[in-house]
């Protein structure tokens, strides 16, 4: 019964993993690629760390699990929006912002970018 | 069997691209994910403890410093990112090489099998020696004298990149952390963690994979990401807090050779009563040099004529 | 268990050279960024099932360790290029 | 075949491969980046080989190349600091010159 759960679990997890790949090699550009590493594979890797608690033995290695899982939500979370960023200025050809943190996306195409 | 046989096949088309393509970046990010893959190899060989230093450097400093290096090459000469070309007259020394290889190849693999394997007699010394950890105890009591020497080519390599960085001048002003809140929160959360599970290496490698090379390396990735996010203002090379911390692991450990040797007659022997503690205090100051030398790095020497231009512009 | 566990390793890790595909047709820097980051996932996966399978602890350090530093690079490849941005709109 | 030999090969093939480059491609950074892998096939060799005596990793090697790695990476940070000097005195495609044209 358990085993069985554990194997229903790997194979959701798996199913996730090549949700994502297949994500990141069909979707047509860099904003929709980051759907595939912010959330089908943080969630495959949910399934896998699911899994693998009901395997282990010890309750610190459980928590140990959902730490690594909790630390690769965050990470990922925070590089998809860093590289989104450095999408939409590659994109725009842009280098810079203005103060008010908003993209002159406009001033940049009239030439003004330099301020 | 099949991973291992997919495994090696990764890592040798992931060299083969990198060291074929024309574009810097690829091969930065393929260089990178080749470190992460080659810590998989070590993984399947058995030296977890050569994974952990692997992974701790493929994921923090290495790709940190190529990134840096092209970025710093893209201000200074832009030419340098193109046309990087193979010598066309050249593609004779390919073959040469794998012809090489492959003798190379077969000399190894029709090698004798070692005819006295040292694992055995190391394994047989290790419960006699100051750490559990048949890596540690090899690292820091067997052959401690090769340690004091590595950790002497690190201070080397470091004082050669300040030479060459002589009258780097001030660090322009970091990006802040209102400038870039998403982050900063992050680096607010990783860095402690980051900080805690090097201490808990370090104290981990007297008895099991982990130890001084693993948790410096560890520490390192967590002062790059302060320094990157502008948590961390450099400290100019000459900053008297920054030589103390990147020489204290080379002249502690240094300090250690020359007591045992008056205290015990041999170099770095330790005591019999007190092994232990000598290495960890030895590998706790060895970690913080070793985490301050990589991260130092990895600081940026703005270009300055650079930005005069950037101004004509 | 272990031989379900080994196959799945094996499953992540054609995944993986899968996506590394994106790395090589780019075309953006972005891109190869998050095929890296999706190495860093996936890698992570890998060093659990394989800690789980062979029965060493020490390998759920690894990836701990992977972990941690998995923003590192993507922190490094944005952040650096934004300080001097910075430096110059400031001299502007 | 068995692990004894996929590990070994696979170290042979890195260093070739990386020697090739080393040789044959004229960018400093890609010189750099070709003796890490260079690196990392010996690390691979000294690890796998003595492994068929027996079981289990020789903690010796494993010693040799935990410390050679992060020394490794100080010989490429030098060589990168090298790299970036020379590239802002010399004006040139990323080939290796040492005069001004």
């Amino acid at each position: 019964m358990m085993d069985l759960l554990v194997l229903l679990l790997l194979a959701c997890g798996g199913f996730f993993f090549l949700a994502g790949t297949v994500g990141l090699l069909r979707f047509p550009d860099v904003l929709t690629r980051i759907h595939t590493l912010t959330k089908a594979d943080n969630l495959g890797l949910g399934f896998t760390v699911l899994a693998l608690a009901l395997l282990a033995d010890s309750w610190i290695v459980r928590a140990k699990l959902v730490l690594i899982w909790l630390l690769v939500i965050g990470a990922t979370a925070t590089t998809g929006h860093l590289i989104a960023r450095a999408g939409l200025e590659a994109r725009d050809g842009l280098e810079g912002r203005d103060e008010t943190g908003l993209e002159a996306r406009d001033g940049a195409r009239l030439g003004a970018g330099d301020h | 069997m099949a991973f291992d046989v997919a495994l090696c096949v990764l890592v040798a088309g992931l060299a083969l691209r990198l060291l074929t393509t024309r574009d810097l970046f690829e091969a930065v990010i393929l260089f990178v994910s080749f470190g992460l893959a080659l810590a998989l190899v070590w993984v399947r060989i058995g030296a977890v403890d050569v994974a952990l230093a692997e992974v701790a450097l493929g994921a923090g400093v290495t790709g940190a410093l190529l990134v840096n290096a092209r970025r710093r090459l893209e201000q200074k000469a832009p030419e340098w990112l193109e046309a990087a070309h193979y010598r066309p007259a050249a593609a004779v020394l390919p073959a040469l090489c794998g012809a090489f290889a492959g003798v190379a190849g077969l000399v190894a693999l029709t090698a004798p099998r070692a005819v006295q394997p040292l694992a055995p007699r190391i394994l047989e010394r290790v419960p006699d020696a100051a750490a559990t950890n048949p890596v540690t105890a090899v690292l820091l009591d067997f052959r401690a004298y090769d340690t004091l020497l590595e950790i002497g080519v690190l201070v080397a390599g470091i004082t050669a990149v300040w030479a060459l960085e002589r009258g780097r001048p001030a660090v322009p002003p970091a990006a802040t952390a209102e400038d870039e809140p998403v982050l900063a929160e992050l680096v607010r959360w990783i860095v402690p963690l980051t900080v805690m599970t090097a201490i808990y290496l370090t104290w981990l490698g007297a008895y099991e994979p982990g130890g001084a090379f693993q948790a410096g390396a560890l520490l390192a990735g967590a002062g790059v990401l302060m320094l990157a996010s502008g948590f961390l203002r450099p400290y100019a090379p000459h900053s008297p807090v920054l030589r103390t911390v990147v020489a204290a692991g080379l002249f502690v450990f240094a300090a250690a050779a020359l007591a045992t040797v008056f205290a015990e007659g041999a170099l770095l022997r330790y005591p019999a009563a007190g092994g232990y503690v000598w290495v960890l205090a030895i590998e706790a100051v060895l970690t913080v040099s070793i985490a301050a030398i990589l991260a130092e790095f990895f600081v940026d020497v703005p270009s300055a004529p650079q930005q005069a231009s950037g101004e004509q512009r | 268990m272990s031989m379900a566990l080994h196959g799945f390793a094996l499953f992540l890790l054609l995944n993986v050279t899968a996506g590394l595909v994106r790395i090589a047709r780019g075309p953006t820097a972005p891109d190869r960024m998050l095929a890296a980051q999706l190495f860093g996932t996936t890698g992570v996966a890998i060093l659990l099932v394989l800690a789980e399978a062979l029965d060493v602890r020490a390998l759920r350090d690894v990836a701990l360790v992977f972990a941690l530093l998995a923003a590192v690079l993507a922190v490094a490849f944005v952040k650096r290029g934004r300080v001097s941005d910075h430096a110059r709109r400031n001299r502007a | 075949m068995s692990d004894d030999v996929v590990f070994p090969l696979l170290g042979v093939f890195l260093f070739g491969v990386g020697f090739a480059a080393f040789v044959g491609r004229r960018h400093l950074l890609w010189k750099i980046i070709a003796v890490n892998v260079m690196a990392s096939g010996v690390s691979v060799l000294l690890l796998t080989l003595p492994r068929r005596a027996g079981e289990g990793v020789d903690p010796v090697p494993q010693a040799m190349v935990l410390t050679g790695i992060v020394v490794m990476v100080a010989a490429t940070a030098l060589a990168l600091a090298l790299a970036v000097r020379l590239a802002g005195l010399s004006p040139g495609d990323g080939r290796h010159r040492h005069t001004r044209e």
